[in-house]
């Protein structure tokens, strides 16, 4: 393992220094705990609150600030944060008018937030959550804990917070994240693992010629191996997979993300978004928004996602709204 | 009694130490690799935690304290569910200066009914169930035989090693494993393997004789 | 090698079309040519022109567009575009006022750019140039070439860009940028090789306890080789190489980068710029702004390159002034 | 005549298309591995071009295509360098048919010149200098000492041969490799090799008697 990090076990601490430290005008620490706020909440309007392992840089902390998310918290590298860590962001960024915590869903995150979410009720605070769930990767079925959520977590923080921001109630603001998770899909791919730090070493290993298909972002396996192709091909296939799971009409208009998994070089994830395009197009289906690079990673893994977020016109306005934050700031 | 419990709390925690590599790489091949790192963690605060309470405390305050500091420090899915087990025990466990068998068993009741609760799955679902479940009735039959405590455990632990063989023989459909489908057979489940681990260093402690 | 891409001689033309199709707000393709320029040029200022070979991504055409560049040429991987290209970019967005070439400090691109310069002064267009050499990881020497250009060049895009932006003719664009250039300093490493598409294996092989200091940004081998160590030893030791070549008074105020090589976790970045702010921090001076990110990459290399630039009160205007590009959003 | 040249040519491609990955490693190496694959590319697109030249065109004519061509299409160092020794080869034989010994001293001195004061490097500094200048000498001697073209092309190849074995010796103050110091001696220099390969390519050209 080779890793530009001190302690292992001090990888989320100095981490979280190191952006506090990097961007004080979006995020400060909250003194204690491995959560960044707003540098400027709370305010009075909805507080969006989310977070889970770390690891997924700049997921989530990358993402607070005007327009998106109000607080992120960060657990030990791909574990879920523990529910007083939870409890205190909430608390901190409230003001007044609820919160509403995006959550992905693992159960190490629905257990926990759903513990905090309970703690945070008792001492007053209304609090509501959203569960996301877009990676098509696994089948669903009721007798499985569904599916996982991957990088459309993003597209949630985005709407949402933009709803928030302007003001709309927690109900409200509820309201357009789960129209989001009902209208956001996503599918990933690995060429290579991931080394937890505290772990030391690669969870899997991959043949010279073999990549994973259905890659979550936690190094775990995916749901199958192949063998390594043309990235038009994997690129079409996994938005067909997509668009399988939820059916696009020509004249629809949709936004993409390509998302790199952290060690994936932008070259391919926009040669990647160019195959995706072509198919979209292709189909009549209207993409009015883009995004391509490292959101939602898998620290040095080398893969990426597509993903595909369905949109009417409340989405659209929210979605083009600004934002101002680490990671994504458009005006 | 407290110093009793502190101890075993240390025995269990020696365990979960010594099998740090080899959870995280249970949970590597099926998960996300972090079992064994969250489950050091965690027993490891608890222990500092415990042994900062008052020599007086009974049972169920020592329990208590484990289980909160498992919820605020494990994280992921094992952090809330092994939490509220020893949160649900202790509370089986209110007032309790000497663990009977009558109270042994409703305190493993009690936790296995927490994790229930928590996590929603039921045995054969590849989850630490697997494990406790049949631990759980090897106990209770145990001590309706009227054999005793440390025998008791024995059986518990031969139940729940059996039951850990059996999570590599079927797929997943709780936790993160059961993302992986079909892919999930043949591995054994990490959660089933450190609910073993700790029965088996409580029963090699009171074996132990002390 | 295992790479998302098609054919390794198709990666620029489809990693061109891939960023026109995702960010046709900012820019577009130039017809025929390996160009982006801004989507709404030309405009009636002094042009930015920029460029180099590919693989560098989101340099440079991540920083096309408002406040930043005019155009960006894309050469083969690591590989300097070639005059006739590079004449074009020029014509394209020439709006009458001149146009500055930002060059980075390589024999190849020293001389194809200046080959350009020469027929775009032929066809009666005020070229300048400014060659951009901050990487003071070889000495500098009359002898030899100099010092290479590296993530520096980042800040004169920026600044000279908000020059430009801001109205000032080409002399007054020039000598913020050569200001820049004197006030900028970076240093790199790195974990591991990257692989160009069309060679198909890694230009060298490190141990997995090796690193490369003095890593430039193409695949070429650093200035020597160490034993592995912790980030805070790595990043003291670049500070301290950059800060021996340009000392920084107490109370000086800088701008500081920690900019990934590709392949590198963005959480490692900011472990990095914890342990930078910490030194610059004891040491009185004044980090004013912080950019922690992939801003000029080489491939999927793993590894960082440290910057720091020294501010006045001018420097630091246009530092902070808006830009809105794919890569680089501020306002 | 042109024919003749066009021939030349097209072995020089093939020559330089078969060492496109010695080329590369080369560059690997001390640079950025990326000279065979530009060399490649643009003595192929040269080669395209020059086969759409009406057949009558001069030999000035013929280089100054493959000048331009290599310009456009090679990038980094090598192209602006070989370009524009072609395109000042090219006005050297302006006109000229049929290049005879003097004809072809008068281009290789010019495309040397050329190189010269593009690059401004000087010989000893690693580059494809260190094969070309030592093989103009070896010709020009062999010119003034009135051997056959083919003799003097044998002796030009030679010295180039010497010249980048010497540059193994050196460290490299010029191009990209300066940037290695010290740890660019011991390694071969790839545009003096890709020198010698064409010079080589040329002479077997020629010695084949066509
Ligand atoms: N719903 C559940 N009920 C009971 N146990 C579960 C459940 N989900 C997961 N587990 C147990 O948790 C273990 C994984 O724990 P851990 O790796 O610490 O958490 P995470 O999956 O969040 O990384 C699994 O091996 C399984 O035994
Ligand atoms: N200033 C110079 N003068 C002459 N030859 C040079 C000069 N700089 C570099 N070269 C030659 O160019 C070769 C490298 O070419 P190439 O790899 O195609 O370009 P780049 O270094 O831009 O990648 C070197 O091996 C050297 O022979
Ligand atoms: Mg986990
Ligand atoms: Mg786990
Ligand atoms: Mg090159
Ligand atoms: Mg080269």
């Amino acid at each position: 393992m080779k890793k530009v990090i001190n302690q292992p076990e001090q990888v989320v601490e100095e981490m979280l220094e190191g952006v506090a430290l990097a961007h004080p005008q979006y995020v400060k620490r909250l003194e204690g705990f491995n959560v960044l706020t707003r540098a400027d909440g709370p305010a009075a309007k909805v507080a969006l609150v989310s977070g889970g392992g770390s690891g997924h840089e700049p997921a989530h902390g990358g993402f607070v600030g005007r327009g998106m998310l109000d607080a992120a918290i960060a657990g030990a590298v791909f574990t879920s944060p523990t529910p007083d860590q939870i409890v205190e962001a909430v608390k901190a960024v409230d003001g007044g008018k609820g919160v509403l915590l995006v959550v992905k869903n693992y159960t190490g995150d629905i257990l926990n937030f759903e513990m905090a979410s309970e703690m945070a009720m008792d001492e007053g605070i209304q609090v509501e959550t959203v569960v996301v769930n877009d990676d098509v990767a696994v089948e669903n079925s009721t007798w499985t804990t569904g599916r996982r959520g991957i990088a459309g977590t993003i597209f949630v923080h985005k709407i949402a917070g933009a709803q928030a921001e302007a003001g709309a109630e927690l109900p409200e603001v509820k309201r357009v994240a789960e129209k989001v998770i009902a209208n956001v899909r996503s599918m990933g791919m690995a060429l290579s693992p991931c080394i937890v730090p505290a772990a030391g070493k690669a969870s899997f290993s991959l043949a010279e010629n073999e990549i994973e298909i259905g890659m979550g972002i936690h190094g775990e396996p995916g749901t199958h191996r192949e063998t390594m192709r043309l990235a038009d091909e994997i690129a079409a296939q996994l938005l067909k997979k997509i668009l399988n799971d939820m059916p696009v009409d020509p004249d629809d208009e949709v936004a993409v993300m390509v998302n790199g998994l952290g060690g994936t070089p932008l070259m391919e994830l926009y040669i990647v978004n160019r195959k995706i395009r072509e198919v979209l197009d292709n189909s009549g289906v209207k993409v009015v928004k883009s995004y391509v690079g490292n959101y939602m990673t898998s620290l040095e893994m080398a893969g990426f996602s597509v993903t595909v977020l369905k949109l009417d016109q409340e989405l659209k306005e929210l979605l083009f709204a600004p934002a101002d934050t680490p990671a994504l700031v458009q005006f | 009694m407290s110093e009793r419990v502190v101890a075993a709390l240390t025995a269990i925690n020696n365990a979960i130490s010594q099998n740090k590599q080899l959870l995280t790489d249970l949970d590597a091949a099926i998960g996300d690799a972090d079992h064994g790192i969250n489950m050091t963690r965690g027993f490891g605060a608890a222990l500092v935690k415990v042994n900062e309470l008052a020599a007086a405390s009974d049972v169920g305050m020592i329990l208590k304290t484990v289980g909160m500091t498992l919820i605020a420090t494990v994280g992921g899915a094992a952090g809330p569910l092994y939490g509220t087990a020893f949160l649900r025990a202790a509370k089986a466990a209110q007032g309790v200066i000497d663990v009977d068998g009558q109270t042994a068993v409703r305190m493993f009741e009690a936790a296995i009914e927490g994790i229930k609760q928590r996590g929603k799955a039921t045995r054969g679902e590849k989850t630490m169930l697997d494990a406790l479940e049949p631990a759980y009735e090897a106990f209770i039959n145990g001590i309706n035989a009227e054999k005793l405590l440390i025998e008791c455990l024995g059986l518990a632990c031969e139940a729940a090693d059996k039951g850990v063989e059996y999570t590599k023989t079927i797929i997943a459909t709780k936790g993160r494993a059961s993302y992986l489908g079909e892919r999930s057979r043949g591995h054994q489940d990490p959660g089933a393997t450190s609910s073993y681990i700790m029965l088996k260093a409580l029963a090699d402690f009171c074996q132990s004789g002390r």
